[in-house]
């Protein structure tokens, strides 16, 4: 026991410190590719951490959002930066200063935190021994998806409609010209054979993979947004790999699965005004096949979100149908009939 | 196609057995019919994506590839560790055309992730042969060893698996 | 055994942090992608190590999720380094490659 | 007969250990970014192809066994795509008549 | 007689109903937000403005709750109690800025009919569903913020409002406008990464979120523990980064003068006022007043810098946006003196609860006033630079001819921004010096009289300008709606005629403070 535990310390202070280098080199380094590539890896060995804290939740939302779609979108935002664009050297002096007084003020900060943080009252204060007491009110297992969606069901709620607002920000980057268009940061002018099969073999076991996540998020780790991640993320392996076009935003469809999640949610609220007696709650004996319908329908409008939300503005069209490349032509003969459906 | 739907639909309700470890969860049939519901999501959108193809497989061949398949990847590891791990390294890079007889689509892209497995090659392009015939452009670790005697010999395994046929799209 | 699984764990994951001085040494971004990518296949194996050892069932779907994303940050690399023009969408069809639909 | 299976998972897992430590060797020696990808793809899927073949024996059979190996199979599509994809990005190819070309 | 009763029944039965009308007033916009974006197009606007005028009425049924009721109304969402649960929670300030927020929006709705129109022949634009859809995220963000009890809920209706603001600024689409909402994109994410870390200090320290449960488990403790300041003084930062006090302003400006002119009003007008109603409910309902004591006067003191520093940059404008952008730099200042002379209220020997009291009044009668007032200016501003053409203050002769009413509109918002007599601002500045004279605090007056001098000065300037060349009116590129005009018109009489109500109708304020900070 003794042993595993010294181990554990051993593998703890050890990624700690590779934590702290991996971040100063990111926010160090001048390119903005290698800068992206360390975001990367930062995201993977955060996850590592949150696994080390039996938040393994947390790890598969890391894993799915910080690492895996951030990562996309960082990495199509790097390209659309003219490489390592050069400093005009008379304003180097200043960013340099300005560097040091940011780095030296984030230092500060840092410090500030860590002696506070050490003061912390010890045990720490938790209400996870109240939110495990009535988990069972609830008819769920896993206590993070009873925060979720029934004691703080609030912020769930909201954080949905915040996912609606991101999205609308998006488009309202797009030129009035191309509006209801389809989404184009996705679109790859010639995918690979590789990278071809690759969304031809991927998504379907991505899909059992996705569903699995929400599906068991009610007594294991896992639910909507993790859930969601990983369905957004075949979404969009298969868009860069052209199998299949963006949907056109101004589809009523596509409107429609991206705020069912939110508005189903309101809705099975609103009516435990009148079952429970609050808005939010949920009737004794309901309240588990509820939360799974709420889940299922906000994994679903997650998904669309987020794959949307890697697919970018909508923009000009640059002719019908889908972009193929040389590679999945064979296969793929009746796309342009079947990607209204996406 | 629905043969090959009820074919891949039972695989991937397989896999959603393995996911929620089969039989351990709080209500068994709700977990099957979620089961059976992402299964035909999954069936669904894996024949989009990559239709069935018509022709025969020959499961004699196919076994005979996947075991030369494992048996070249531990070769490739170990031909790669030794190279790593060797005091002075020992490579001698390049770049070798490679005239392919699979023609485009899914069975030569699972040619190339093949091939990109096995000692010592790395596909990283197609291109024409100097004399016109379409060809993968390989990268190779070691142009000393008989890379395209292997290749080869991998690719008349495939073709001899899946058929000529397979190819007449 | 536990010790022997965290043991090989914490020594995977220090073989593959020692990859990431190529993130540091570059020389190009797609060899500090071959760091990242290390670290993705090192990341499985070590949660894979972990799940076993701390009988935690849900750090195999984690791994299981990784290995799903392992190609991800790569094709989203290359397709961003793949495409000199980004900013401006396709808008000639010509541009289109020329896929031979059958 | 556990404790042979126990010395598999140890001989297993240790061998894996070794090759992920050839592919951090094979990416930080070998000269140029073509050459470390060989390395990497190819020693870190056998790596993992043999900590999943160690830890079989010690998880529940059939199911997490089975896991085991689709985490393999996915590491190893992964493995595979990447290889080319960014071998491909990295140097486009000479389109012909470089190096050997076979008959 | 007979509508009395019916007033006192109605007001009764919104006390009866109160917590329903606290979720009514999160889920209404929320619920018009989904539909409004779903069918999209046309629809938008229709769903926005229908929504308007009910919201409006939960906003006023709320205060009435409140103000009948003599209480604060308090809600547990889901049948949870805090700590593990989530509360909303609306006392007097809560259903002051419930109020004004839905006042503003109901007119700048109106405004913005006109402007935000799907043409005819398409079946949807970007800007009309992005402006209308934005809206209703504003006020959502905005309802969650006056009624939220947990600083996680606080953070993610905070949040709500970021995201919906931000895309206002750059609705235009013009590259400049792009620049500034990114800048306050950075801004508002910066203050959103302090928040949220402090929010975890605060969890750290005490197993809670809910602000109610925090003032109890603070009012015992001594000393502070140096987790809770930390907390304060990041929270705080953050806040002020998101309110945009000096000397973190900078992102202002440019943003609230880029966005189009219904987007600058709310921007103004509300968006920023959030962020300071978090940080008076952080010091004066969470934090005890030993606490909140040493940092009232550097609060108070970043406002006087605000005051001085807007209104000198107000005047070196060239533009009319971005005079009128600067001015809510320096307007956002007087807000802040209100931590020393509520608190120096408190401290008096003879309790001082009535002085405290015309502080805290005196301060939200100015945020309510300025909310007024900079609405309309903003779109009186709009409308002027839209029929011009430009909005350069030097070339505005003539415009006062061309567009009487904008113009007069403009000026009498000018007047309770400048806090002359009879208007808002007006009441709202003299109990402020009132309550600085009562406190021995001279200086916090001096600076109000400063303010009001710059302001007076920038406003006469924008005037002088717009009167001079009536002889020969400019030609207008576009004439403005009347129902445009009459909008902007009963915003600024709106703040005008708050100086006029009886000083009994603002008691509303000040339900639910016995006993926290400053009332003794």
């Amino acid at each position: 026991m003794s042993m595993s535990m010294s181990l554990g310390l051993v593998a703890d202070s050890f990624l700690a410190l590779l934590i702290l280098g991996l971040a100063v080199w990111t926010i160090a380094v001048r390119g903005t590719y290698a800068a992206v590539v360390g975001f990367v890896a930062y995201g993977l060995l955060v996850a590592l951490v949150w696994v080390r804290l039996a938040a393994v939740d947390v790890a598969l939302t890391e894993a799915a959002l910080g690492s895996g779609l951030m990562g996309l979108l960082l990495l199509r935002a790097a390209a659309c930066l003219p490489r390592d664009a050069a400093v005009p050297a008379s304003g180097r002096v200043g960013r340099v200063a300005l560097r040091v007084v940011v780095g030296v003020l984030c230092a500060g900060l840092t410090a500030v935190l860590a002696a506070v943080v050490l003061q912390l009252p010890e045990p720490a204060p938790s209400l996870a021994a109240a939110a495990a007491q009535v988990l069972p009110t609830t008819g769920l297992g896993n206590p993070v998806t009873g925060v979720l969606i029934a004691y703080r069901a609030i912020d769930t709620l909201l954080e949905a409609v915040v996912l609606v607002l991101a999205l609308i920000g998006l488009w309202s980057l797009a030129a009035d010209g191309a509006w209801g268009g389809r989404p184009g940061a996705l679109r790859t002018r010639e995918p690979g054979a590789a990278l071809v099969l690759l969304a031809q073999l991927l998504p379907p076991v991505g899909i059992l993979v996705g569903i699995h996540l929400f599906w068991t998020g009610a007594n294991h780790p896992g639910g909507a947004f993790q859930g969601g991640a990983v369905l957004a993320a075949m979404w969009a392996i298969v868009l860069v790999a052209g199998l299949a076009a963006a949907p056109r935003v101004d589809g009523r469809r596509l409107r429609l699965v991206l705020v069912v999640g939110p508005a189903l949610f309101f809705a099975i609220g609103l009516a435990g005004i009148w079952w429970a007696d609050a808005f939010l709650g949920y009737p004794a004996d309901w309240a588990k096949p509820l939360i799974l319908v709420i889940e299922a329908a906000l994994t679903l409008s997650i998904a669309a979100a987020l794959g949307l939300l890697l697919a970018g503005p909508p923009a000009a069209e640059p002719g019908p149908g889908p972009v193929v490349g040389a590679a999945g032509q064979l296969s793929w003969k009746e796309q342009s009939s079947t990607d209204e459906h996406r | 196609m629905t043969a090959s739907a009820l074919v891949r639909g039972t695989a991937f309700f397989g896999c959603w057995l393995l996911l929620t470890h089969f039989g351990t969860g709080a209500d068994l049939a709700a977990d099957l019919l979620v089961g059976l519901a992402s299964a035909a999501a999954a069936t669904w959108v894996s024949l989009r994506l990559l239709p069935s193809a018509p022709g025969r497989v020959r499961y004699g061949a196919l076994g005979r590839l996947l075991w030369r398949f494992l048996w070249q990847s531990i070769v490739a590891g170990i031909d790669v560790a030794r190279r790593a791990f060797a005091p002075r390294l020992s490579l001698q890079p390049g770049y070798l055309v490679f005239p392919v007889r699979i023609p485009p689509g899914p069975g030569r892209a699972l040619f190339g992730a093949f091939t990109s497995l096995v000692p010592g090659t790395l596909p990283v392009g197609s291109g024409p042969t100097a004399g016109g015939r379409a060809a993968l452009v390989y990268h190779c670790l070691d142009l000393r060893q008989p890379v395209a005697a292997g290749l080869a010999r991998d690719q008349a395994l495939m073709i001899e698996a899946y058929g000529e046929d397979e190819t007449d799209d | 055994m536990t010790e022997f699984l965290l043991g090989a764990a914490l020594f995977v994951l220090g073989t593959v942090a020692l990859g990431l001085i190529r993130i540091l040494r570059g020389p190009d971004d797609a060899d500090r992608m071959l760091a990242a990518q290390l670290l993705g296949t090192g990341g499985v194996a070590v949660l894979l190590l972990l799940g076993v050892a701390s009988g935690l069932g849900a750090v195999g779907d984690l791994a299981l999720m990784l290995a799903l994303l392992a190609a991800f940050a790569s094709v989203a690399f290359v397709t961003g380094v793949a495409r000199p023009d980004p900013p401006k969408p396709v808008r000639d069809p010509n541009a289109l490659p020329r896929g031979d639909r059958s | 007969m556990s404790l042979a299976l126990s010395l598999f998972t140890i001989v297993c897992v240790s061998l894996g250990a070794v090759f992920f430590l050839a592919g951090t060797l094979g990416l930080l020696r070998f000269p140029d970014t073509l050459t470390r990808l060989h390395a990497l793809t190819k020693a870190d899927n056998l790596g993992l192809g043999l900590v999943v073949l160690g830890l079989l024996p010690q998880v529940d059979w059939p199911l997490g066994a089975l896991k085991l190996i689709a985490v393999w199979l996915l590491a190893l599509l992964a493995g595979a795509t990447v290889g080319q994809v960014l071998g491909s990005a990295v140097r486009p190819p000479p389109v012909s008549g470089a190096g050997e070309s076979t008959p | 007689m007979q509508t009395a009763v019916i007033l006192s029944d109605l007001a009764a039965a919104a006390v009866a109903h109160g917590g329903d009308l606290l979720v009514l007033a999160l889920a209404l916009p929320a619920l018009a937000l989904l539909p409004a974006f779903a069918l999209g197009g046309r629809w938008a606007g229709r769903i926005a403005l229908l929504t308007l005028p009910l919201g409006l009425g939960v906003a006023v049924a709320i205060a009435a709750a409140v103000r009948h009721g003599g209480a604060p109304i308090a809600y547990h969402l889901g049948g949870w109690a805090p700590p593990l649960g989530v509360a909303l929670r609306a006392d007097g300030l809560s259903a002051t800025l419930l109020l004004t927020t839905a006042v503003v929006l109901c007119a700048v709705g109106l405004f913005a009919r006109a402007d935000f129109k799907v043409p005819a022949g398409s079946r949807e634009t970007r800007s009309p569903l992005v402006f209308w859809t934005l809206l209703l995220g504003v006020w959502t963000g905005l309802n969650g913020v006056f009624l939220g009890q947990d600083l996680f809920s606080l953070y993610v209706a905070l949040e709500l409002v970021s995201f919906s603001a931000v895309p206002l600024v750059c609705l235009s689409g013009r590259p400049e406008t792009l620049a500034a909402a990114l800048r306050y994109l950075l801004f508002a994410l910066f203050g959103a990464v302090l928040f949220v870390l402090a929010a975890a200090l605060f969890y750290g320290t005490y197993g809670t979120l809910d602000i109610g449960l925090l003032a109890r488990h603070l009012a015992g403790a001594d000393p502070v523990p140096p987790a809770v300041l930390a907390a304060a003084v990041l929270m705080t930062l953050g806040l002020l980064a998101k309110t945009a006090l000096f000397p973190l302003q900078v992102w202002l400006p440019p943003a609230h003068a880029g966005a189009p002119a219904a987007g600058s009003a709310v921007l103004s007008a509300l968006v920023v006022k959030a962020s300071f109603f978090v940080i008076l409910r952080l010091w004066f309902d969470c934090l005890p007043a030993a606490v909140t004591q040493p940092a009232a006067p550097v609060l108070a003191g970043l406002g006087v810098a605000a005051i001085l520093f807007g209104g000198v940059q107000a005047l070196r404008q060239v533009r009319l946006k971005m005079l009128v952008a600067y001015s809510t730099v320096a307007q956002i200042g007087y807000l802040f003196l209100v931590f020393p002379l509520a608190l120096g209220a408190a401290a008096l020997p003879a309790g001082g609860a009535a002085q405290a009291a015309g502080a805290l009044t005196g301060g939200m009668l100015q945020l309510v006033s300025h909310a007024l007032a900079k609405a309309a200016m903003f779109m009186a501003a709009g409308l002027i630079a839209a029929a011009l053409g430009h909005d350069r203050i030097r070339e505005l002769g003539g415009s006062a001819r061309a567009l009487p009413l904008t113009v007069f509109a403009f000026a009498l918002a000018g007047l309770s921004l400048a806090g002359l007599q009879p208007s808002g601002g007006y009441v709202a500045k003299s109990l402020l010096t009132a309550a600085a004279e009562a406190t021995g605090q001279w200086w916090w007056a001096l600076a109000l009289q400063a303010g009001g001098v710059l302001t007076g000065a920038y406003l006469l300037w924008v005037l002088f300008n717009a009167l001079a060349g009536f002889r020969a009116p400019p030609t207008l590129l576009k004439r403005p709606r009347r129902y445009q005009e009459l909008a902007v018109l009963a915003l600024a009489l709106g703040a005008l005629v708050l100086g006029l109500v009886p000083a009994s109708s603002f008691e509303l304020v000040t339900v639910g403070r016995a006993g926290l900070v400053g009332f003794p």
